[in-house]
């Protein structure tokens, strides 16, 4: 589906959302994502090692539930693109995306993945990754520190926790 | 020391022969050949009697707006000698033998020579794009490349089968 | 009777259990199934060649002499439970099917159902 | 009997994958569970590095450097600025030589603890992640006290040290230093002392001193496989002549001497660190270079030991301020291509073992 489309698709379904009440069932549901992320490894550079290291004993995403760093698409419910992605690189990132089950978010983490970072004017390399994948959650920080990348995962919890309240960014627009 | 006046007096006797010139530079000999000799020179750089060039360190294309340029550099595991070998490679025709059968070490930096430079390499056993996908059009990093513009680079491609 | 009653409300608690669970996502998960979810996934590509395909033999056979000794051990579980009651003779009579299994899985063995390569 | 071929199934070990080190795909030709044929196929991360390089000035691509190996990115700055060091002719101070070391041995312990931490997670071991994760936090406050930046060290400039270590730096690589040994006694009973380990890893994958010589492989592969090579000692640059440690050479050609090779390597560095803490001299950090950097034309070409192989740098200068043509030859990328040949016969499992030990680095692989 292309990138255009399934943004209107995502608007209206948020939009009809803000609308209706938010009924208690939605609002556990919506809790209990919020509170166990399982993102999918999508390390690609650098910043994956970040990924890592925020995975690891010292900064630890265990204590948020959001540890589980499942390695399929089938299981997971955040895609986290840490790090470079190229032009070659997009159609996969776009194919495993496509392959993650509803409900499901996508953060960009570093300026690479953000806007293409350093690499910008490079003949390979795709200028952000919002051009293949609805975001999210951006984190700046080349690579951002594990504890911006935990403050970023909080931010898209307290989106997913109340739709209705977050404003609605107009996604590259 | 010994070693360098014997490297040296090798390479001049190896230049002569494939009349290729030798310069010197920052404590390393530089041997330019044209493309036809660099087999010869490669093997007999391999060879040499007590002091052999033989480890491919690294084989890089290089574009002097008029001409191509491939440079190995050849160095030893077991010696301090070095010695850097230019071929001058024709811009409109881009072809010179390949370094594979010399050394299997030169498959991927051929690969890549070709995928940056378009310098064809004869008798290399799969001369694909290492880097980019394979209907990536124009050679990056000749000095006439033009960068595709954000808009072009933007939209995402889609895949070959077997890409 | 009545400590079969427990092992019923058991039997049925489970079988409620899991219909309970395997309720619960068709109802509440959002499903909406498109034509790119729903291609193989291989690490971001598509696969290449011919993905249904025959496997080598020995992963059956190897599953084969499994299976003909898990049926063994299910056996041993009653027996061992109560074989002080049953006296000697079933002891003798138990330890006879272990041998006569024995012989077969020497057998299989000489066969090479378990070479693995 | 007739010879039971299954058919031939062509496996993507593809670019998102937990054990391939970032974006490195690999088509695998298998035959039940045993490779007959490996394919690499990287690109994915190409970022065209050199091409950037030609339109940076000098100082401007030193932040790219630490993007290239980006597991041991102040050796990778090291090399870097060697490179244009030797080609201008600068001298610089010795407090910066002696800062230059420390730091570029402790990219290289950083490096090596990330290797034993993703080898062992490729053989499923867990706790050997946690612990080493855990130990190269604290060279990462090391490099934070200093430059600011736990991963990309930004701290070497052509002509110096960019800054200057605060006071509770010293005392921290003392401490670091000292419980470094207690820590490699920790890893050799988690993951290499581990029978687990051994099984899996001994006489896995060879690579003979003749493939190395025809592959031309370097870093520690080669000194694991019995050539006694480092540039270190073969082409001594910077201060490296003034240390005494000596290369730890194994002759199992396998992918456990491999790994074991690291660990040596690890105790060589933390003894370069305490000679480099103990004679540090006093003095400025950056010696006088010219605000707009500009090489005299020429080329020079130098290569640096870095922790997953040889990093060379081919400068062409024009006498302008941006190369002509910068050539970065990373180890990485020319250690896998003896991954076909090393993984043939194995299976699918052992070839994860052994791409492990290869500690390919796609920053570095793709450029």
């Amino acid at each position: 589906m292309d990138v255009a489309k399934e943004k209107e698709l995502r608007e209206a379904e948020l939009l009809v959302e803000k609308n209706v009440l938010i009924t208690n069932v939605d609002k556990l549901l919506n809790w209990a994502r919020g509170h166990s992320f399982w993102p999918v490894t999508f390390g690609l550079a650098c910043c994956a090692i970040e990924m890592m290291a925020t995975g690891g004993p010292r900064y630890d995403l265990a204590r948020f539930g959001w540890e589980v760093f499942r390695a399929s698409p089938r299981q997971a419910d955040v895609m986290i693109v840490a790090g470079t992605c190229t032009r070659k690189m997009a159609p996969l990132l776009r194919r495993v995306y496509d392959q993650m089950p509803e409900p499901k978010w996508v953060i960009a983490m570093g300026s690479c993945a953000n806007a293409g970072g350093p690499f910008a004017d490079s003949y390979s390399m795709i200028t952000g990754v919002d051009k293949v994948v609805p975001v999210d959650v951006y984190i700046p920080g080349c690579p951002p520190r594990p504890e911006s990348l935990i403050y970023g995962l909080m931010q898209l919890q307290y989106k997913v926790n109340n739709p209705g309240k977050v404003r609605l960014a107009k996604h590259g627009k | 020391m010994a070693n360098n006046e014997v490297l040296r007096k090798r390479v001049e006797t190896l230049a002569a022969r494939v009349n290729g010139e030798l310069e010197e530079s920052l404590g390393t000999l530089i041997l330019k050949v044209k493309a036809s000799h660099i087999t010869e020179t490669l093997t007999a750089a391999k060879n040499f009697e007590d002091t052999p060039c033989d480890f491919l360190h690294d084989l890089a294309g290089m574009d002097h707006n008029d001409h191509f340029e491939v440079v190995y550099q050849l160095c030893s595991l077991y010696g301090p000698q070095k010695l850097r070998v230019k071929a001058v490679v024709d811009r409109e025709n881009p072809v010179i033998d390949s370094a594979t059968s010399i050394w299997g070490g030169a498959n991927f930096l051929e690969r890549e020579a070709y995928d940056m430079f378009g310098i064809q390499f004869k008798g290399h056993p799969n001369l694909k794009r290492i880097y980019l996908w394979d209907d990536f059009v124009g050679f990056p990093m000749r000095k006439d490349y033009v960068t595709e513009s954000p808009e072009v680079r933007n939209t995402v491609r889609v895949r070959r089968e077997d890409d | 009777m009545s400590d079969f009653a427990a092992i019923g409300l058991f039997l049925v608690a489970a079988i409620i259990l899991n219909l309970v669970m395997m309720a619960m996502p068709k109802l509440f998960a959002p499903n909406k199934p498109h034509r790119e979810k729903l291609t193989a996934y291989e690490c971001g590509n598509e696969t290449i060649g011919r993905t249904w395909l025959g496997f080598k033999s020995n992963y059956f056979l190897y599953a084969l002499v499994f299976t003909a000794f898990d049926v063994e051990t299910v056996f041993l579980y009653p027996w061992a439970l109560t074989f002080r009651k049953l006296g000697t003779f079933a002891f003798v009579e138990m330890f006879i099917f272990i041998v006569i299994l024995l012989v077969g899985f020497w057998y299989a063995w000489k066969e090479g159902a378990l070479e693995w390569m | 009997m007739s010879v039971e071929r299954t058919e031939e199934l062509l496996l993507n070990m593809g670019p998102q994958h937990p054990s391939m080190h970032g974006v490195f795909r690999m088509v695998v030709h298998l035959e039940g569970e045993v490779v007959t044929k490996l394919d690499p196929k990287i690109g994915y991360l190409h970022r065209g590095m050199e091409k950037l390089a030609e339109g940076r000035t000098y100082p401007q691509f030193i932040p790219y450097t630490d993007r290239l190996d980006y597991l041991a990115s102040p050796h990778n700055n090291f090399a870097y600025v060697l490179a244009v060091e030797k080609l201008m002719g600068v001298e610089i101070p010795e407090r910066a030589e002696y800062l230059r070391i420390i730091f570029a041995e402790l990219a290289r312990i950083a490096s090596h603890l990330v290797f034993i931490a993703s080898a062992a997670l490729d053989i499923a071991g867990w706790t050997g992640w946690g612990y080493a994760f855990r130990d190269r936090e604290r060279i990462l406050d090391l490099f934070e006290m200093t430059a600011g930046s736990r991963l990309t060290v930004n701290a070497m400039r052509i002509g110096g040290m960019s800054i200057e270590p605060p006071a509770e730096f010293w005392p921290a690589l003392k401490s670091f230093l000292d419980d470094l040994p207690e820590m490699l006694e920790e890893y050799y009973g988690i993951y290499f002392g581990n029978e687990i380990t051994m099984g899996r890893l001994k006489s896995v994958g060879i690579l003979t001193p003749q493939m190395i010589q025809d592959l031309s492989i370097t870093g520690p592969s080669l000194r694991a496989s019995g050539i006694k090579y480092d540039v270190r000692r073969a082409e001594p640059y910077s201060i490296y002549d003034r240390f005494d440690f000596d290369i730890p050479v194994l002759h199992g050609c396998d992918s456990y001497d491999r790994n074991l090779i690291r660990l040596e390597e690890i105790k060589e560095s933390a003894k370069i660190l305490r000679q480099a803490v103990r004679d540090i001299p006093e003095g400025p950090i950056m010696a006088k270079v010219p605000k707009l950097i500009k090489p005299p034309a020429g080329e020079v070409y130098h290569r640096v030991e870095n922790p997953k192989g040889e990093l060379g740098f081919y400068i062409v200068s024009d006498g302008s301020t941006k190369p002509v043509r910068m050539r970065i030859r990373s180890g990485s990328f020319i250690n896998l291509q003896v991954l076909d040949e090393i993984c043939r016969g194995w299976k699918i499992q052992d070839v994860i073992a052994i791409f492990a030990t290869l500690d390919a680095v796609l920053g570095e692989v793709d450029k």
